[in-house]
């Protein structure tokens, strides 16, 4: 139970979720991958706060992670509900249009 | 220290990685979510085994009772059309995997390279009541501030998801 | 009076500028009233030039010696680069200022015919008429340079808007030209400025008696080729001027297009410019140069002499042919002066004096008949003599003096520089004595074929030179023939400078 | 009055410039001042010569100097005059023919439209010529030269409207502009080696030594070039023909008397300088003039023509006479020929004025229509023919002997001689062939004949002076005791096998009031008296004066620098060695077949001349014919026009073209070439600036789009893509930070 393993398994959790992020055409399912990244990035610091700086500075830390992810969450399927409202669909791809 | 925590740690972390794995590979996005659920219950474990029990508790409160469940009223709100699209299309998949397994072995080379000294074991203890008296004293600022901005995005929210009322000025919001 | 006696140089210079503002002034409609603020601006100059006749002492050669120098006047001009107003006259400026004065208040009075402008016209010629004062008066280089430029530039527009039919051509080959040159001097001039120190203030100088007095010690200038390419520099600026053999091609064609009174002035005045520079400032200032390049100079005279007299005779403009004569001339003074004795150096400088005289008269008879028959075409004319006798008689006068007959001025300048530099370059020499055969037959030549032979009876009624004309042209044939008769009156002048130069220049002193 | 004698010249000079400026408004359009002017200074020239007869001395010499040219005393020329009996003779000689033209002019030119400006003219020359005379150094003789020469021009151009004359004056002026060339180079030699101009301070200096040798041969030959030119001798006689387009009495006073003699004048007083190489150049050059002119003169059918090549032969004879060491012979052939020759010219004039006309072919039989200008001419011909009893028989037999004695002394110049006495006979033939067509025989045209008179008497006054001073007792004698051979100034002179022996001066009695009349010039011809002091090369021995005592003292010491080495005996009359009484022999026997030789020759010129065209034995016209190649030669002048047009004239021209071409497109090609490349090379730059400076900036906002455009493409829109290059980039910084 050593702290390598736990930022093993974090990284398997990022990539997990970045893969999501990049292969999922559907907006929530993107969502979805940014949650996973973000539990990644919890696991890292409680896995620090607990092996490397017996201080609990990394869980306040990941608290408000936790918080900021339901904030952005909330804000993320609004724009999906308007996305969706606007164009019918929810791809990614169709939002391009903010291209170059 | 061989024994029963390793292999509820071995668990866990099976858990919550292969659950991760179904989020991204599964191709209905219910089946998705669902695969999401038990990660987040898998990390929630995880915290538990590094006596982060505050943490644990609230990953579970808000990721699964509230993340979760937003996601799933969104797959359902952006599905009116009961059509095969239920299905997740999946594109750009091959540069993907290339990207996310080279980053994986680069994290873990360096996860497991000997740069960390990790200190001893230390019993568990309760962190709740520490972590309530520091966000009430050294993290007031943080708190406050993480107050304000879930206000803000509470705010967003509403206003982005209501629907369409001619009567009311608001911004122009560009058709695609 | 002492006032006019202590600045009579600068008075000289700057009358004839101040006539020009007046002229300026005037409405443009009375045309007489310039002539005449033109023609008391021009001879009140001849008035100071009397006056400093009588005030040069004889006996004083002021070379490179400053406390020599007569009529000195010395302020500091721009301090910052210690650019000093020094003005000052010795035997050699001195034939040279006075031939200014007189030529230019001829050519003032002779351009009286011009009708095209005649504010411009008389503003720019006496503008001309300062510039060479200063030219010649000027101790300081940078002051001469100045009054160098000053010189041009009138010059340029006085060819270029009354000229000829190919004035524009002319008018920008002159300046061009020598512009070259006066850029050559420059880049010199800085040299010589950056390598001088004052003695009294320790700063650079452009003191010219400075450089000379620095030319004794050899370390100046880093060495002697340094010297020598500053002094090709002033050698080939000063050889466009004179003009010397391969830079002389301007000189035909600013002749053929400038109106008469112009091409006076260029021709009197403009062309001892170059002979000038060089007994100012090439040879005091590098004396060992000067010996080193004898040779060279004395060929390049002599092919002046015979080169221009040959071409004088394959030309069938009057005005060209006068032109290039004057070429043939001005060779004599650079063989005068390459000898470096005192009878070639006196030599060379008389003939600069006689020279002026004699061209300046051959153009404004030029100028007569080409006011009258409108071409100057030698074949087209023919037995003038028995029509126009007085005229004849003025242009024989001047075609003789110019091809050295003695008892005119050019034949004791000329036999002065043979007697001179017979004994330093014999071969040299001979070849330009051989000249004068061939300086008589063109000018016979065309003499015979404007003016003896049967008539032409295209100009049987050609009217007869007026008393304007005369009035410019007998002063000058009198001054030749009295100077050749009796020279010494303008060689007391000039001998005791020369002879100090001369020792200078050989570094005897 | 020798002292006042720097006037004469003054006088004329004066007279030209009154009558340039104001000649037509004077009375008789100022004739009379010119000869008024000329007048005194005669009467003045008379008196000095009666002073300087007086003195009688050889070697007289009033030498009085000013500084005319001084540079602060480092160099100086003086102005003098130097009289000596050389001069003296001269002064009368010009100023005496000189009158005689003007007054001869005054009818000659009457009703001419520019009368004033001719009398100006002749004054101008008579000054020029006076001051030629007088000068004292090679500077002043140098300028007169000059001067002689412009009024020559001046006067021969005298009727311009005619292109002949213009030519002619032109060619005058510029042929002896090339002899002065000469002159000058030969003075400036002179002057760079010695340092000094006047004569005596350049004897002196050769005699110090200062220059000599082939330098001074050099010098010589150059001065007589001068001389050459003037005298129109053999290369630029060419001008002496042409000259006679002016009008007669100024060929008379110029072309016969005076200017062409002033380059005999000027080697007869430069004679010290003369190296023995310049002698033998001088006395070759005499032979050929003589020689070339006298064969063209007997085919000349002009009058003038024909006077004008004798007069060049007879300078031939005096500058031959000159060379071959007779000085006394050639300038005492100067002064007789000055007064025959301007008696034959004036009797031409007359002829012309009468007949208006100047061919002989048209004339005949005119010596009863003008009685007196055929006696006179008679005798003037006589006189040049060197008949015994005229005075051209004294001076030209005075040459013939020292030429032959010269001959006898180098036996290989013998030539010189014999071209001499040859041509003495021509000159006999075609004189008298000249009198006879003009005056004897059959009148050739009526119309012409009828209209001759005699001249007016102010024209046949003159003439009959000039006659009367044509004969041989005017000069025998006394001419030979003041006019000595210098002693030449070159101190070792190596001497030629046989130097031209002193013992020449032919002097016959000595003393100036002896005996005048015929006898005296029979009496001289026959026995040359004691020979003079043998005064050759290089000897300071003053020249003996002759016997006889006519009383006046005669300073022993010759003018001539002492230190001649070879001085032959010191004393006037010890002619002990053996070496004088030789040369004393030779120059007898010399004389006495010199003047027999010449009678005969003379006699056989004469007789040809009659048996030709009076007795018409022997007609000319088939001659002519039979030997047409020569008589087309000589009277086509030996082509020597022709050959000068050619290479001279035209050479120089077309020099001159070739010049003025080269000059105005080569040299002044350049100048516009570099014009040219000047304006091609802005056009250059401003191409270089727009293509390149300006291509730069374009470039860089070419490359700016570019890459613009190019990245654009990464912005597509898609976040995915977004997301990947984010994770590309952490895993690129992870690898660099790991490596």
């Amino acid at each position: 139970m050593a702290l390598d393993k736990m930022l093993v398994v974090g990284a398997a959790l990022f990539c997990c979720g970045l893969y999501t992020i990049l292969t999922r055409r559907n907006a929530v399912a993107v969502l979805m991958g940014v949650e996973l990244v973000l539990n990644a990035a919890n696991i890292n610091f409680v896995a620090f706060s607990h092996y490397v700086s017996r201080m609990i500075g990394g869980q306040i830390f990941a608290v408000f992670v936790i918080v900021l992810a339901a904030a952005e969450a909330a804000v993320a399927l609004a724009i999906f509900l308007r996305l969706f409202a606007t164009t019918g669909t929810v791809e990614v791809d169709t939002a391009d249009h903010l291209r170059g | 220290m061989k024994g029963p925590v390793d292999l509820v740690f071995y668990v866990l972390a099976a858990v919550t990685v292969g659950s991760a794995i179904l989020v991204a590979t599964l191709p209905n996005i219910i089946y998705a979510a669902v695969a999401l659920l038990f990660a987040f219950f898998g990390v929630a474990g995880l915290y538990i085994l590094v006596s982060a029990d505050f943490l644990a508790a609230t990953q579970v409160l808000v990721y699964v009772g509230g993340i979760l469940v937003l996601i799933m009223f969104a797959v359902f709100l952006s599905s009116r059309i009961s059509s095969v699209e239920l299905s997740n299309p999946v594109h750009f998949r091959l540069p993907a995997a290339a990207i996310c397994l080279a980053l994986f072995g680069v994290l873990a080379h360096t996860a497991v390279s000997p740069a960390f000294i990790p200190k001893p074991q230390v019993t568990y203890q309760p962190t709740t009541a520490e972590i309530g008296e520091l966000l009430m004293t050294r993290y007031l600022l943080p708190f406050e501030v993480a107050s304000v901005l879930l206000l803000a995005a509470l705010i967003g929210a509403a206003l982005l998801s209501r629907p369409d009322r001619p009567d009311i000025p608001r911004p122009d919001m560009e058709e695609p | 009076m002492d006032f006019i006696n202590s600045h009579i140089l600068t008075l000289m210079t700057f009358l004839p500028v101040a006539g020009a503002a007046i002229i300026l002034m005037m409405p443009s409609g009375r045309d007489n009233l310039v002539k005449t603020i033109a023609a008391v601006a021009s001879f009140l100059p001849v008035l100071l030039a009397v006056q400093l006749w009588f005030l040069y002492d004889r006996t004083v050669a002021g070379v490179n010696v400053a406390s020599q120098f007569q009529f000195v006047e010395h302020y500091r001009w721009i301090p910052s680069i210690n650019v000093e107003y020094f003005l000052g006259a010795d035997g050699i400026s001195m034939p040279m200022i006075m031939l200014t004065t007189i030529v230019s208040f001829l050519a003032v009075v002779g351009s009286w015919g011009i009708e095209k402008q005649i504010k411009g016209y008389m503003a720019l010629i006496l503008l001309l008429e300062t510039g060479m004062m200063g030219v010649f008066c000027a101790l300081d280089f940078f002051l001469f340079y100045v009054f160098w430029e000053v010189m041009l530039l009138p010059m340029y527009f006085l060819i270029g808007i009354w000229g000829g039919p190919r004035r524009e051509y002319a008018a920008i080959k002159f300046f061009l030209y020598t512009l070259l040159g006066s850029v050559l001097m420059l880049l010199v001039m800085l040299a010589l400025y950056f390598n001088t120190t004052n003695p009294e203030t320790g700063g650079h100088t452009f003191n010219m008696l400075h450089y000379m007095q620095q030319s004794t010690h050899n370390g100046w200038l880093k060495g002697f080729d340094i010297r020598i390419l500053l002094f090709l520099g002033l050698f080939i600026g000063f050889a466009i001027k004179v003009p010397l053999f391969p830079f002389h091609t301007w000189l035909p064609d600013a002749h053929v297009e400038a109106p008469t009174a112009i091409s006076v002035i260029l021709a009197g005045i403009l062309l001892k410019m170059g002979t000038y520079g060089l007994m100012r400032i090439s040879f005091p200032m590098f004396p060992d140069v000067t010996k080193w390049f004898v040779i060279p100079m004395a060929v390049l005279g002599a092919i002046n002499i015979v080169y221009g007299a040959l071409c004088a005779m394959a030309q069938s403009d009057l005005k060209k042919l006068v032109a290039y004569s004057s070429v043939s001339h001005m060779g004599f003074c650079l063989l005068g002066m390459a000898a470096l004795t005192p009878a070639g150096m006196v030599g060379a400088s008389f003939q600069m004096f006689s020279h002026g005289m004699i061209t300046s008269m051959l153009f404004f008879l030029v100028g007569v008949i080409y006011d009258r028959a409108h071409h100057r075409d030698i074949d087209g004319f023919g037995g003038l003599g028995a029509v126009v006798p007085v005229y004849t008689f003025f242009i024989t006068v001047a075609f003789f003096a110019s091809l050295g007959l003695p008892g005119f001025s050019g034949f004791v300048a000329e036999a002065m520089v043979f007697i001179g530099s017979f004994s330093v370059f014999r071969t040299i020499v001979m070849i330009s004595a051989s000249g004068i055969i061939i300086v008589a037959a063109f000018h016979l030549w065309a003499l015979q074929r404007v003016f003896l032979g049967p008539l032409n009876p295209k100009y049987a009624q050609l009217e007869e030179i007026n008393s304007r004309e005369i009035f410019c042209l007998a002063p000058l044939a009198l001054m030749t023939l009295i100077l050749g008769v009796y020279p010494m009156p303008v060689l007391n002048l000039m001998s005791a400078s020369l002879n100090h130069l001369v020792d200078v220049v050989n570094m005897v002193i | 009055m020798i002292r006042y004698a720097y006037i004469i010249p003054f006088l004329p000079l004066a007279a030209f410039f009154v009558n340039i400026a104001v000649g037509k408004r004077l009375p008789r359009k100022g004739d009379w001042l010119s000869i008024g002017t000329i007048g005194a200074g005669l009467v003045m020239s008379i008196v000095i010569f009666f002073e300087v007869f007086r003195i009688y001395d050889p070697n007289f010499r009033y030498h009085v100097v000013v500084p005319w040219l001084s540079l602060g005393g480092r160099f100086v020329i003086h102005a003098g005059v130097l009289i000596d009996n050389l001069t003296a003779v001269m002064l009368v000689v010009v100023t005496g023919v000189s009158t005689l033209v003007h007054i001869f002019s005054v009818g000659y030119m009457h009703g001419d439209p520019r009368y004033s400006r001719y009398f100006a003219y002749l004054s101008v020359f008579s000054f020029s010529m006076l001051g030629l005379v007088l000068a004292e150094s090679f500077f002043f003789i140098y300028i007169f030269w000059e001067l002689v020469g412009f009024s020559s021009y001046a006067l021969i151009g005298f009727w311009f409207e005619k292109k002949s004359a213009a030519d002619a004056g032109k060619k005058a002026f510029i042929v002896n502009r090339v002899g002065d060339f000469g002159f000058l180079i030969g003075f400036l030699l002179l002057f760079a080696t010695t340092g000094v101009l006047g004569y005596d301070e350049v004897f002196r200096a050769i005699g110090e030594g200062k220059i000599g040798g082939t330098l001074l041969t050099l010098a010589g030959i150059g001065i007589f070039c001068g001389a050459i030119g003037k005298s129109a001798q053999f290369p630029l006689h060419v001008w002496l023909p042409d000259a006679m387009e002016g009008p007669t009495p100024v060929s008379a006073l110029i072309h016969a008397a005076t200017m062409v003699a002033a380059g005999v004048y000027l080697v007869g007083r430069v004679y010290p300088i003369f190296t023995p190489d310049a002698f033998l150049f001088i006395a070759y050059v005499g032979l050929l003039t003589l020689f070339i002119t006298g064969t063209i003169a007997i085919t000349a059918t002009d009058i003038k023509k024909v006077l004008a090549y004798s007069t060049c032969s007879q300078l031939g004879y005096m500058i031959l006479g000159l060379g071959v060491g007779g000085y006394t012979a050639g300038l005492a052939h100067l002064t007789t020929h000055a007064a025959f020759k301007a008696c034959l010219f004036l009797g031409s004039g007359s002829v012309i004025h009468a007949v208006h006309s100047q061919e002989i072919t048209e004339m005949g039989g005119l010596r009863k229509k003008m009685p007196i200008t055929f006696v006179t001419f008679l005798i003037a011909t006589l006189a040049i023919a060197g008949v015994p009893l005229f005075s051209g028989f004294y001076s030209k037999d005075m040459i013939l002997g020292a030429a032959l004695e010269f001959g006898l002394k180098n036996p290989h110049h013998m030539i010189l001689f014999a071209g001499a006495l040859l041509t003495a006979g021509m000159t006999a033939f075609y004189m008298f062939r000249l009198v006879i067509r003009t005056f004897l025989g059959e009148p050739v045209d009526r119309h012409k004949f009828e209209h001759a008179h005699e001249s007016p008497p102010n024209m046949w006054v003159p003439l009959v002076i000039l006659a009367g001073l044509s004969f041989s007792f005017w000069y025998s004698g006394w001419f030979g005791d003041l006019v000595r051979k210098p002693a030449s100034a070159i101190p070792a002179v190596h001497a030629l096998k046989a130097t031209p022996a002193g013992a020449h001066a032919v002097s016959s009695a000595p003393s100036p009031e002896g005996r005048f009349g015929l006898a005296s010039g029979l009496a001289h011809a026959g026995t040359p008296k004691a020979p003079q002091g043998a005064s050759g090369h290089g000897s300071a021995v003053p020249p003996a004066h002759s016997k006889g005592g006519h009383g006046t003292p005669v300073p022993p010491a010759g003018h001539g620098p002492a230190g001649g080495h070879d001085a032959e005996g010191v004393g006037p009359h010890a002619a002990a060695s053996p070496d004088a009484a030789h040369d004393e022999h030779l120059a007898h026997t010399a004389h006495t077949w010199a003047m027999r030789l010449s009678i005969l020759f003379a006699g056989l010129g004469i007789g040809l001349a009659f048996v030709v065209y009076l007795f018409g034995w022997i007609n000319p016209v088939k001659v002519a014919s039979t030997l047409k190649p020569v008589h087309t030669f000589l009277v086509n002048k030996w082509y020597f026009d022709e050959l000068y047009e050619a290479t001279a004239v035209n050479g120089t021209k077309a020099l001159s073209r070739a010049l003025g071409w080269f000059d105005l497109t080569v040299v002044d090609g350049l100048v516009n070439l570099c014009a040219h490349l000047g304006v091609w090379f802005s056009y250059l730059t401003g191409k270089f600036d727009n293509y390149v400076v300006d291509g730069a900036v374009n470039g860089v906002a070419d490359v700016t789009i570019g890459s613009g455009s190019f990245f654009r493409r990464f912005q597509t829109g898609k976040l995915y893509h977004y997301v990947f290059i984010l994770a590309g980039g952490v895993l690129i910084i992870f690898l660099v930070k790991a490596f």
